[in-house]
């Protein structure tokens, strides 16, 4: 699957796209998280406060127990602040 | 209509554009949001801010402002709907978004696009980072901008 | 500023010369009101209205504005205001007025160009006529004006 | 003192102004209608439903109780229609 990393989250991941093939037990976007964690402090350090996290399937909002599979696209990034 | 550009716009020629030969439009409501040049919410500190830079999710932002744009047409009666944002690197005192609803009537011209403006704040995936004399920052999400999207959220079936 | 003119006007250029260079000005709400072609509250008449004339009484016009402005100012912190509104003969999708305001915030922007509108609407000595073709209407009083303009009273001291 | 009429109330007394003498004891701007209506038809017409007409003394609204003296502009019209 692409994952899209915007705004800060990008700085600390230090790329704004990758694409990964998580096991297969990893189903949700929450799962994917711990896991996306695992692979550098960047990630780490970027995804360490869900808080200030936001999460995106295939470009529409979703919560952290959000189903995940094959294909998806998956970008995380702060609260918005444009306008 | 949706526009995502870099480019400035001119207000009066969308203006005039949008609402030309329409007879029943009543009323137009324009909102129209420009870089300051201080940061946060104190005026004080003016001339702080160098410009900002704004990113954006190419494809989602179309579908969202799309989405937010089929949500105000579905609560007013409206005859038109404009919003244009930019992205990229944006000057002090630039244009950054533009709203506009035409409507028959004032309420539902002025609602819409207030509605239109607090989710566009909210769910439009935009970010800024403002350049100042102490260095590149991203800017924060404010309180205030979710209580006032929330106040358009419709009550629970 | 208010201006009360039988000149049309041009809300591009207006709101180029209102924002001009003013870094503090994050956002900008307008308003702008329209000759509809139609009778009353119904589209589906569409195209009955050949023109209005506006009336108005010179002086307290200006008074009731400048009131109504200093109003605004008191209760928002706002950079900037304008309002232009017309008089005489105005043709099908003429503009009748333009409220303008500038502020740091755009829900000040929002809210006091609001108010403005709906406070001109029952408090400013203007009167339509509308040409039709059955003859010259005056136009009625609206009582959703009244109740719009009373949202914005003050609780009693 | 001077007395105008915008709108239909203009259209109904027939004249747009009018300077007036009223006696000494009209000393409210209900008592001047009273008076005014007994002018002429038009004025009494105008006048006949003060629900809809509307007063200003010197290019203030006020009400049927307001005082009025010597050298006062003083305004009758329908509720406004501007905007």
């Amino acid at each position: 699957m692409n994952v899209l990393y915007f705004a800060w989250l990008r700085a600390k991941v230090g790329m704004g796209e990758e694409q990964v093939s998580p096991p297969a037990e990893i189903a949700t976007t929450g799962q994917l998280v711990d896991w996306l964690k695992s692979r550098s402090d960047g990630h780490a350090q970027a995804l360490a406060d869900l808080k200030v996290v936001r999460v995106a399937v295939n470009q529409d909002y979703v919560g952290w127990d959000h189903p995940i599979r094959q294909g998806d696209e998956i970008a995380f990034f702060p609260p918005v602040t444009g306008g | 209509m949706i526009r995502i550009q870099t480019e400035d716009f001119d207000p009066g020629a969308e203006l005039e554009a949008f609402s030309a030969g329409n007879g029943k439009v009543g009323g137009i409501c324009m909102f129209l949001g420009l870089v300051r040049d201080y940061l946060g919410d104190a005026p004080e500190k003016a001339a702080q801010v160098r410009g900002m830079t704004l990113e954006h999710y190419p494809g989602m932002t179309e579908r969202q402002l799309a989405a937010i744009e089929a949500e105000a047409r579905s609560r007013w009666p409206l005859h038109d709907v404009l919003v244009i944002h930019r992205y990229g690197r944006l000057e002090p005192g630039a244009r950054i978004v533009l709203v506009a609803t035409a409507s028959s009537h004032r309420e539902a011209a002025f609602q819409s696009c207030h509605f239109l403006m607090d989710w566009l704040k909210t769910k439009a995936p935009f970010w800024k980072i403002e350049h100042t004399a102490d260095g590149d920052l991203w800017v924060d999400a404010k309180e205030k901008d979710d209580s006032a999207a929330s106040r358009w959220d419709l009550p629970q079936k």
